[in-house]
C-alpha cells in the first residue's frame, strides 16, 4: 500500500482547527459522522450487513460451514475474520494478498467480536471433537472514507446477529442438516469499538479521511454493553501519555452507548 | 440521486419485434426474450472517480474507476495512449459455497475480457502514459455476472468523465430447457445447454465480447445472438437513462 | 508477459498484403500452415500427444488419478486442463505462475472439450458418490509461433482419445486396480477448434505469429463433428460486426472439416 | 561480554509501592507484581549492526539491527527521515507444535506494532533517505514474546549505536484466575481472563504499544496498566545494564 | 537436420579400456561401462535462439537457450560480464505420479547447479551488461536427468552461436546391485547404492558438475568418477557429432 | 538475495596470502575455526542443537510429528529439512521464501543425513503404511559468517542424537502417545561434513566469510566415521580438476575424524 502523501499544509490546518475544538466538517470533538446500518443485504449468506460511518462503507457477509474444531478446543465452534480493502475502495489500495493494515483491521475486528464474547462458540458444537460450525465472516471494504474499525466490528455484530444456520441432528454419527429449518446462531454480547485520533495533543472521535492520514496516534477501544473493556489497539508512531490512555477509555465507554441504538433488535 | 429502473415492461413492448415466437414460459415466469429486472445507480462511491451498483435478477455489483492516473511500473505504460486495467473479484460471501478470496483462473479470464470489451469504447489515445482502472466487485453472483460486471463498470467510466466513443452494454442469450433466451439466470444457465454472453456498443452494433459454450446449431447460434443483441440494447437504454438520472440531460 | 512491439511498418506491409487477400508466407486468407500429429510421444503419460501447427509445437500429456467427485456431481468424472507458455517458447514468456494468457488458453481448451462432450466424463465414475476417475492434462507449450487455441484442442484432443486407464473393480467398497489391463477411456464427440484473426477489415485462418501480433481482433470457435457449435472465444480490443461473426461461423464449420483428416483413428 | 540478571529480586523489593495488594501465589510462585527471571545480553551476533539476546521466563528472543542503509526500493523511501521496518519471526520449533516457516497474520500483525512501538524512541530525522532494519526471532515462545521482541529489539538498536531518545521497554499485565497481573505467563496468558501488553519509554512514562484483549472493568484496567508500567520500569534499568555491561559506563 | 545416433555400440568398443573388469550384466542388458542409447539434435526450436533435443534411455529433454540479451531488472546485471541463468523444470507428466507445476527444491537446486556446470564453458565476459537464458524442459524422466539437461544445454548454446571454450558433457556414475557402473538408469538409481553425477569440458578434463550421493568406499569412489568422466568424454563427442550435422563441419 | 561485492583489492590479498600458505586469520589452510555445540538448547523442541563455527552460528530444532508414509516406502519414517536464512544473519540476506542458497544448504545438509543413514528410519513406523514418525529439522541460520554447510552437518547430527519422541503403543488401530515415556530416536551413523573452498589454485578447509566471497569452487564431502564417502557438492564457477577433487576427498576424511569430538555422547 502506498501512504497518501499529506501537504503539510493541510495538515496544519486541520491541526490548528482541532487545537480550537473544531474540526474541518463542522463536527465536535467527539461526534461521530452520520451513521447507516442496513441487515440481510446478501441473500446468498446467512447473515450480513452494510455499514457506512460518514462515506466509509462496509459490507460484511458471514458463511457457516461445518468443519472440524482445532485439537485443543474440541467443543468449540469456530469464528474466522477476514478483510479485504478492496482497490476500489481508495485510489491507494492495491490488489493483492491483505496487507499489514488489512490484516490489522482483521484481527482487532476478531479481537473485538471474539474477546467481546458475542457468539456463545461452544453452541456451534455439532459432534464433540468432531464437527462445528465454523462462521467465515468477510468484511469486504469498498468506501474508505477513514475510521474502518468501529464500522467493522458495528457491522460484524450486525451481520452475526441476524446470522442463521440450518438445524442438524445427529443420526448414526452422520450430521443430518435441515434447510428448511434454519436457527440463528446463539448471540452473548454486543461489544462495540470507539476509535479515537489524536491530533495537536487532542483526542478526536471518529476520525474522518482527512484526519486519518494526518494523525498522530490512534486507539480504538471495544467496550462491552456494561462498560466494561474488551479490546484495545493503538496504532501510528506517536505516544499516548498514561493520562491520554484512560481518558480515551472514558470517551469510548460514553460513545459505544450512542453507537448501540444501531444495533438491530434481536 | 439513486434510481430504480425496472426493465420487466420495456423487455415486453419489445418483444413483438423478433421474429422467432415462443409460448413457453420460464422457471421464472418470463418470456424468453425478458431481461430480469434490472437497476442501474450512477455515483454510488466516494472515494472512487466514477461508481455504479448495478441488480439484475438477484446480482448485485458495484464498479468503480480510478484514473486516468500514473503508474509506478512504467514499463507497463504505453507512450501513445491509456491502457485500460479490470479486475473482476467475486466477494467471499457473493455465491452458494463461500469462495476464497484472491483471483482464481475464471476471474483472471474475466477480467481480461472485461478490459478487451471496454477498450473500443474509451478514447485511450487521450492519456498517453497512464491507466485507467476498473474495478468490479460481485457482492451477490445468480448467473451473468460478468456481463453484469461489463455493464456496471461502463456506467462508472462515465461517471469518472472518462470520454467514451459509446456506452458497452452486455447481455447473454443461451438456450436452456430447448428454448432460446435472453439473460439467463443462474439455474438457466446451470442447467441449460448453452450460454452466449457479449458486450455491444449499442449505437453501432459492434461486438465487444464475445463467448459461447455449450451446443448451439447455427441456427439456434443466430437466434441467440440476435436476442443478445437485443438485451444490449435495452440495457444500452438503461445504462444513459442511470447517466441522466446523474448529470440530467 | 512483456508485450511484444511491433514496428509500425511491418504492421502496414502484412495488413496490406491482406487488404489484397494475400499473406506473407504465401497462403490463402483462409489456409492452414502444416500440420502434424503424433500420439503415444509420452510414454509415462497414460495419454500424450505432440502437435505442430507451422512451428508452433505442443506437448500435451494426460495422466489419470483417482480422486473424489465434485459435490454437486458425485457420478461424473473430473477433467482438469492445465498450460504452461513456457519461457523456452517465445522470448517474452516468463517463468512463473501462468499469466492471463495461459489462463485463458487452458479454459478456453477446457470449455471446448468440456462442452464439445469428448469424454464421457460419467462412465469415469468409480464408487458413485467417492471415486472417480480425474484427468489431469497439461499443455506444455514448448514453441510458439502463433495460434495456439487450434494446436491446443487439437492436441488434447488426441491426447485423450489415446488415453487409457487401468481397469478397476470394486471388492469390499475398495478400489481394486489392474495396471495390467488398461482400457481406453470412453470418447463421445470430437470437436475442433478454428481461429480467425481480423486484420484491415479481413478474417485470416490461422494466424501466424508475425499476423498474432498485429491482429485486430481474434475470434476462435469450436465445432463439433456435425457443423454445431460448441465454444466460441473473442479476443483482442477491436469489435467484430454482427455480420463478421457469423461469417467467421462458416469459416469455422468448413476449415474444421479439413482438420478433421488428423485426428487419429479411434 | 555476557551478562546474565534476574529481575526476580528487583521486582520482589519495588512490590510495595504498588496499592493493590494481594496474598494468593501464582502458579509458579511469583507474587502478582513480580516479573519472571529476566537476562538482557547486548551484541550477540557478529554481522548484524546490533543485536541483543533476551530471556524472560522461557522465552528466548533475538534481536538484530541493520542500518540506517540504503533501500533498493526507492519509492518507499522518505526524504526527510529515515524509515524503521520490522519484521518479527518465530522459529519453527519455537512452539509446541511445529509452527510454518514463513510469515502468518499474527507475525504480520506484531511486525507493524513493533515498528510503531519503537519509531518514537529512535532520531529517525537524523538520516533522511534510508531504512533501519529490525529483525526478531523467538527461538523460543512461552507467552509475551512480541514484548520480549519490542524490549531485544531496543536493546539491539542501541547496540548499533543508533541515536534514540530513550529505550522503549514492553511488558504486558492481564488478568488470570481472578487477579490481575505483572508478566503473564504462557498458561497465565492461556487460561486468563485478559491481556494488556504495552510498551514505554521509561524516561517519559510515554506509551508507545497498547494493545488489550479479554475482559476488564475500568478499575482492573487502570490496575493492570499500572502494573504493565511497573513492569516496563523494571524492565527499563534492564536494558540499560545490559548496553552498560557492553561498553561500559 | 536431424540426427539419431546410438552411442551403444561406441560404448561396448571403449569398453575395453578401463582397467576395472566386470562380468555381470545390468537389469537392461547393459555391461558396467555402457551408456544407454543416445540421440541429440540440435536445433529444433523456431524461437529460440538455439536449441536441442536429447533422449538417453526413456529421457528425454528439450533445452532452448535465448541471449544474450538485455534484461528488465539492472540490479541484477554485471558490468564486466554476461550473468547465465537457467531454469530446470520437469514436465508434469513426465513422471509416474504427475508432478504440480512449477518450482519444487529438487528443480531449484538442479537449476543453481546447472547453470554453475554451464558456466566455466562460456566466453560470458564477451558480453558485459546481458543475460544468457538457459531452459531445459524435461518431456520424460528415466534418471539422470540432469545429466540430460546440462548435456542439451550445451549443445543449445552452441546452436546459439555463443562462444564457448568446450562444450559440457554431463553424465553419472554410481553403484547399484553392489556394482559401480555407468550412467544409472531409473531403476539402478532408486534401488543402487550411490549415485555420482558430474559434468566436465571434455578438453581439459576439467569438472564442472559433481555431486554425490549414497555410500562410497574412496576406491570405489575413484571408480565411479573414472567411469563417469568416460561417460562425459563419449557423451562430448555425441554432442560434437550433433552440431557437426547441423551446420558442417 | 543481492550479491555481496567483493572488492578486487581483497580478492588478491586473501587470494596472495593463500598461494603463501597463509590466512587471513592465521589458520593453516588445512585448520577449523573454534568450533562449539550445545545441545538441548530449545526445551520446546524434543531435540536441537546450537553449533558455531567461528562467528558461523546455527539453531537446529527437530521435532516430531505424527504423520502418513509416501506411499512407495509404508514402513519407513520420514525426516524433512529446511533451512531459513535469516535475514538477521548477514546484510544480504532477505526475507521471503527459501532462495537457491537456501535451499541448496537444505538439501545438501538432507542428503547428509539421509544418505550418511543417521536415523533408522525403518524403526519410526507406528503402524505399518498407516502412521509412522515425521521429524522436521529446521535449521535457523542467526549468523553467517561462512561455512554454512559443516555448522549445519554438525547441528543437525547433534539435534537428531539427543531427539526423543513419546513412546507409543497401538491399541484398536488407535495410537496411543505416552508422553511421559520419551525414548531417543534409533540413531545408526554419524556422517560429517567437510567443506574446502579452492582459492589460488589451493584448497582451504573452512573457509571465513572473506574467503567464502571470493572463493573460485568449494566442494563439501560428507564422510562416515569409517571413512566412507556419504554426499558430496560441488558449489562455484570454478571447475575442479581430477586430482582436486581426489585430493579434496583424502582432506575430508581427515578433518573429519577431527570434528567428531563435537559430537555428543550417545
Amino acid at each position: 500500500m502506498v501512504q497518501s502523501i499529506v501537504p503539510e499544509i493541510i495538515r496544519e490546518s486541520v491541526t490548528n482547527l482541532i487545537k480550537k475544538g473544531e474540526r474541518v466538517d463542522g463536527r465536535a470533538l467527539d461526534e461521530y459522522r452520520e451513521i447507516s446500518l442496513e441487515t440481510g443485504v446478501i441473500k446468498k449468506a446467512e447473515g450480513s450487513a452494510r455499514v457506512k460511518i460518514g462515506n466509509t462503507q462496509i459490507v460484511v457477509g458471514a458463511k457457516p460451514q461445518i468443519g472440524e474444531p482445532f485439537p485443543d478446543t474440541p467443543n468449540v465452534g469456530v469464528l474466522i475474520t477476514n478483510s479485504e480493502l478492496l482497490p476500489m475502495a481508495a485510489p491507494n489500495f492495491e490488489p493483492g494478498p491483505p496487507d499489514e493494515r488489512s490484516v490489522e483491521l482483521a484481527r482487532v475486528t476478531d479481537r473485538c467480536i471474539r474477546e467481546g464474547k458475542v457468539v456463545d462458540l461452544e453452541k456451534l458444537t455439532i459432534i464433540p471433537g468432531k464437527k462445528v460450525w465454523m462462521i467465515f465472516m468477510d468484511m469486504h471494504i469498498v468506501d474508505y472514507d477513514g475510521n474502518l474499525f468501529d464500522a467493522a466490528v458495528l457491522g460484524c455484530l450486525a451481520a452475526l446477529m441476524t446470522t442463521k444456520v440450518p438445524s442438524t441432528t445427529i443420526e448414526d454419527d452422520e450430521v443430518v442438516i435441515d434447510y428448511e429449518k434454519m436457527v440463528p446462531i446463539p448471540i452473548n454480547e454486543q461489544p462495540l469499538m470507539c476509535t479515537m485520533a489524536k491530533i495537536g495533543g487532542e483526542l478526536v472521535v471518529d476520525p474522518s479521511l482527512e484526519e486519518d492520514d494526518i494523525l498522530e496516534a490512534r486507539v480504538s477501544i471495544g467496550i462491552r454493553a456494561d462498560g466494561s473493556i474488551c479490546a484495545m489497539q493503538k496504532g501510528g508512531s506517536v505516544p499516548f501519555t498514561h493520562e491520554e490512555v484512560l481518558k480515551a477509555v472514558g470517551i469510548a465507554q460514553e460513545k459505544t452507548k450512542e453507537l448501540r441504538k444501531f444495533i438491530p433488535q434481536a | 440521486m439513486i434510481i430504480i429502473l425496472t426493465s420487466k415492461s420495456i423487455g415486453n413492448n419489445d418483444k413483438g419485434t423478433l421474429t422467432t415466437s415462443s409460448t413457453k414460459k420460464r422457471r421464472d415466469g418470463r418470456d424468453f426474450d425478458e431481461l430480469r429486472p434490472l437497476k442501474i445507480e450512477a455515483g454510488v462511491l466516494e472515494r472512487a472517480d466514477g461508481s455504479a451498483y448495478l441488480e439484475i435478477g438477484d446480482n448485485k455489483v458495484l464498479a468503480a474507476v480510478y484514473g486516468p492516473r500514473e503508474l509506478h511500473v512504467r514499463r507497463l505504460l504505453k507512450p501513445n495512449m491509456a491502457i485500460l486495467r479490470c479486475r473482476y473479484n467475486m466477494a467471499p460471501f457473493s455465491v452458494e459455497d463461500r469462495k476464497r478470496p484472491g483471483p482464481d483462473r475464471r476471474s483472471v479470464e474475466i477480467s481480461k475480457l472485461t478490459a478487451e470489451a471496454l477498450n473500443p469504447a474509451v478514447f485511450l489515445e487521450k492519456f498517453p502514459r497512464s491507466t485507467i482502472d476498473v474495478f468490479i466487485e460481485v457482492l451477490q453472483a445468480e448467473g451473468g455476472t460478468r456481463c453484469a460486471g461489463i455493464t456496471a463498470a461502463s456506467v462508472a467510466l462515465a461517471d469518472a468523465g472518462i470520454p467514451m466513443r459509446d456506452m458497452v452494454a452486455a447481455c447473454a442469450a443461451g438456450k436452456s430447457d430447448g428454448q432460446v433466451i435472453m439473460d439467463l439466470s443462474e439455474w438457466e444457465d446451470k442447467e441449460g445447454e448453452a450460454d452466449l454472453p457479449i458486450a455491444m456498443m449499442p449505437r453501432t452494433g459492434d461486438i465487444t465480447l464475445l463467448q459461447m459454450d455449450g451446443h448451439l446449431t447455427s441456427d439456434e447460434f443466430e437466434q441467440a445472438l440476435d436476442l443478445a443483441i437485443k438485451g444490449c440494447q435495452i440495457i444500452g437504454e438503461e445504462q444513459k437513462n442511470a447517466i441522466k438520472n446523474r448529470y440530467g440531460d
